[in-house]
């Protein structure tokens, strides 16, 4: 059997380039990088080489803002935690956020507002894409920063982040940005697009899990969210993850070199794929098709459900996802789809596949042969569908 | 989500999925909103359950326990049927996930709630022999 | 020229081993353990069975009680901060610790400090450990925790640990230890210990950097570090590390193994290396000589200050380090060596030697030979160096 | 702590090392709780250092900006060596880490202290013409 994996967005394969950078990190080179003898160095000299090279490539203008992190979710707590903690004295305690945030940005909310902090959660409208006019009305005298997702991780959209990045310049706002799923697959350039603070992790674009850094502007004041020792110019404690901050800066150089073929590849592939599966009746693809990252495809079939979808196509060889893996197990459904205007029982049946250079056109026929007769089969199962189908010819005497 | 082998194969290869044309009674519990739905089939001859069949609009799970259930009635008389628990649903499919018990739940609810209507299109009053079948409460949604 | 690594207090080479168990999950099952599908569940897997096997290796009752971190300031934070805002609407405001904790203790206590909470740094006394009847003087009705390392990471000094737990639990406070420099060392139970939350970290046991744990007591009410995912049962957000986890499983589980031999070897190393650089004059040995890690040897000699001690020894093929590899770069002499009472011109002079099963008596034989060399050269061209022999010559004149 | 190789050729090779029996002149600078101790021998003929020589206590780059800082005077007019920088130190050894300039900073003053007390022993105030000699102000501890 055909073997796909399609759940980029949750994770992705360690690209055999990137692990061998890492290796000798993982062998020779284990030294303590603060440390004063030999092998410290060689890893301290890795350690500054990835910075420079990480801050080169988002456009920071000094390595010095590139501060490594164990991952996407620690960046975006310590972004909004640390800045709104040291903006607090300030009198700042408004936060401007979007509906449809990753968890590790919508719970970072929820405990600053057991705290006293008031967040307001913006609407992303029926195609999954914040509105700059929106952000600049929700500005407020106390707020301390905008936090907007680059690229959303269920449904792909990407957001207007430059015209946000100048709508809270404009208003002296700090714009935080979790570039997550967007690095490696869009330009991004901090200096730019008035970016402040940004997250990334290095398992989404072919490095390791668990590592991931935090872009903070200098002069930023922020809190600490890990306190010990000097690492990180005294900013994030703990030994450095030498290995994984090479392979993170490894991944994303590699994902800069071949963005432009790559994502012109990607992208021809979804829109096959999209044009292909919307031929299924009562089927939709959510969010902006055109403001999407180009290996996002997200859709919903009514009259199935999401998980056993996804387990029929797992037993076909093809890993994919409803949503964000992190809420996979929960009962609730994608509070992504609900923000986009779906209804529980359409979110309940989204399918998310996502693609990364490994995938192939093959693999789009594949799937379109697939997954076309999963849908037929759940269908003809579902009481659900049934019901549709009994409503539709009901309409259709009516007329 | 680890699932069992039996509740794989169960998934995989579903018994008694379908329809039957003149069923003595018919179940359905949960709703669409939860995310599962849950809809049986039985025919009743001298008391005893001679076929039963399913169709169900859930997870994997819920596509798996109603496959057990129906095959662990199947050929049983009614008041044995009754007396299906959602643990015995659960242990003959080698265990659920924790966030999957309601599954295990429904379908026992589906059984009562057809043999339910098997009564009630009899004229008897399904109450005092079947009880209520209560509404999901493991579902939080709504 | 012969290479001595000899900081594993600071970190450790990965074990071929620990690296060739790790190797599948950088490759082949790369997949999100949060996932459905099949690569996303050997993941799943393997991270179930890793915290199963370290909870036993813990002594922990349930493998639930195993939270997987970024590594030990991670936990040390977590912990502190987690129990303290969780513990505050009930009253609690008061924590103790000792003088000579890692900094990630110590730094975030000055957090919490700031924050409103009182902390009582307990002395360490000249041999560097804590009086158990100090901690039990020093519990308020408001104490929310104390929090005392089972072994000091510069001079090695085991703490009564299973004392300081039976208090704690007499007077129903938490105990929390950062057992980051003894996991692999000591035979470690936290039920019998009464250890309510207890840190680790991968790297300093031959494992990768990177990972760690928070072990917490079943029951305990802490609050989140890292928000987001449901990962770690809702309690610490951020797709699993899972060649970093299993790579901690893994190296636990070797310490264990070796435990007993390992540290009778190095223990007789450790006495024979410490007997040797005593015979240089005006030397000593910093904490307790029988209370401590069996690779553990930290020394001042009068008269040279470490950092060209250090320097010296790399240039000699040794790597060492001065203390703590973290604040390495900061003027300020170890905090740690004040605590037990040196006075500043001896705490700026101390090398600590730390060994691991990698080491062999050979390595000992070179390193007594080179240290006394290398502390005459440098006393040679030491202007103290002169005064205390001048001083000397005063006093024996006088006599 | 990256040195360049320069002052790692200074620390394992530091030239003019230890005393001069007759100096015409000392300095003395740092303290041993701030971790660096620096003294300076000169030997002065006509207004020109003929001879220098330290010892010094501290850290890599207190021994390695001591030699270079020797080197640096040796044979030059005092009045040359009362210009030297700082920055003249650190620039010779191919730059210092941002925590180690202190160091340097300590070398120069460890020269305009043995000037002093050349002048000094000669019955001339130093004052006007070497200055004050700063106590060492990028060594916070004490
Ligand atoms: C006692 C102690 N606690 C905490 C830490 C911090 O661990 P990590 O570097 O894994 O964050 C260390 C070592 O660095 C340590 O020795
Ligand atoms: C948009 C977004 N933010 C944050 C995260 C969290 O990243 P990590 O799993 O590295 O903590 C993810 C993915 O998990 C994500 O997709």
């Amino acid at each position: 059997m055909r073997e796909i994996y399609a759940d980029n967005s949750a994770t992705t394969k360690i690209a055999p380039e990137v692990l061998d950078k890492m290796m000798p990190y993982l062998t020779t080179y284990y030294g303590n990088p603060s440390s004063l003898y030999k092998i410290g160095g060689k890893a301290k000299e890795a350690v500054e080489k990835a910075r420079e090279n990480i801050a080169k490539n988002l456009g920071a203008a000094h390595a010095s803002e590139i501060y490594f992190t164990s991952g996407g979710s620690e960046s975006d707590n310590w972004a909004l935690k640390g800045v709104c903690h040291a903006l607090k004295a300030k009198g700042k305690k408004h936060i401007i956020t979007s509906k449809f945030e990753h968890h590790a940005i919508l719970h970072t909310c929820k405990a600053l507002e057991k705290e006293g902090f008031e967040v307001t959660y913006l609407d992303v409208y029926e195609n999954g894409i914040v509105h700059p006019e929106d952000v600049e009305n929700a500005i407020r005298e106390d707020t301390a920063i905008v936090s907007i997702m680059y690229a959303n991780n269920e449904i792909g959209t990407i957001q207007p982040i430059k015209e946000i990045g100048e709508i809270c310049k404009k208003h002296k706002v700090l714009f935080h940005t979790d570039a997550v799923q967007s690095a490696g697959y869009v330009k991004i350039n901090v200096v730019e697009q008035n970016i402040d603070l940004l997250s990334m992790t290095a398992h989404k674009i072919h490095g390791p899990k668990g590592c991931g850094l935090l872009y903070i502007r200098r002069g930023i004041r922020i809190d600490n969210l890990i306190e010990g020792g000097a690492q990180e110019r005294n900013k994030r404690a703990g030994t450095e993850n030498v290995p994984g901050i090479v392979g993170l800066d490894a991944a994303l150089q590699m994902a800069v070199d071949t963005m432009d073929e790559r994502c012109a590849k990607l992208t021809k592939m979804r829109d096959r794929l999209i044009d292909g599966l919307l031929k299924i009746e009562r089927s939709r693809i959510n969010g902006d098709r055109v403001h999407r990252l180009p290996g996002n495809v997200n859709m919903c079939f009514e009259g199935i459900e999401g998980e056993s979808l996804l387990l029929k196509l797992d037993l076909n060889g093809i890993s994919a996802s409803s949503g964000s893996a992190c809420t996979s197990g929960s009962l609730d459904p994608s509070h992504v789809l609900l923000a986009i205007g779906l209804p529980h029982e359409i979110a309940h049946g989204s399918m998310r596949l996502s693609f990364s250079d490994d995938n192939t056109e093959e693999d789009i026929d594949y799937i379109l042969k697939v997954v076309p007769e999963i849908v037929n089969y759940l269908r003809a199962m579902s009481p659900l569908w049934e019901d549709i189908k009994k409503r539709e010819a009901a309409e259709a005497a009516q007329k | 989500m680890a699932y069992s082998e039996k509740v794989m194969d169960h998934f995989a290869n579903p018994r008694n999925v379908g329809e039957i044309e003149n069923a003595d009674g018919i179940g359905e519990v949960g709703n669409s909103k939860c995310g599962d739905i849950m809809k049986m089939y039985i025919k009743v001859d001298n008391d005893i359950i001679t076929d039963v069949k399913f169709k169900t609009f859930g997870c994997g799970a819920a596509i798996a326990t109603s496959s057990m259930a129906t095959e662990l009635i199947k050929g049983k008389p009614i008041e044995e049927a009754l007396k299906l628990t959602n643990k015995a649903v659960m242990e003959a499919l080698d265990g659920l996930p924790p966030v999957k018990v309601h599954c295990s739940v429904l379908a026992e609810q589906a059984i009562k709630a057809a043999v339910s209507d098997y009564y009630k299109k009899k004229g008897i009053d399904p109450e005092p022999i079947v009880g209520t079948v209560p509404e999901c409460t493991s579902c939080s949604c709504g």
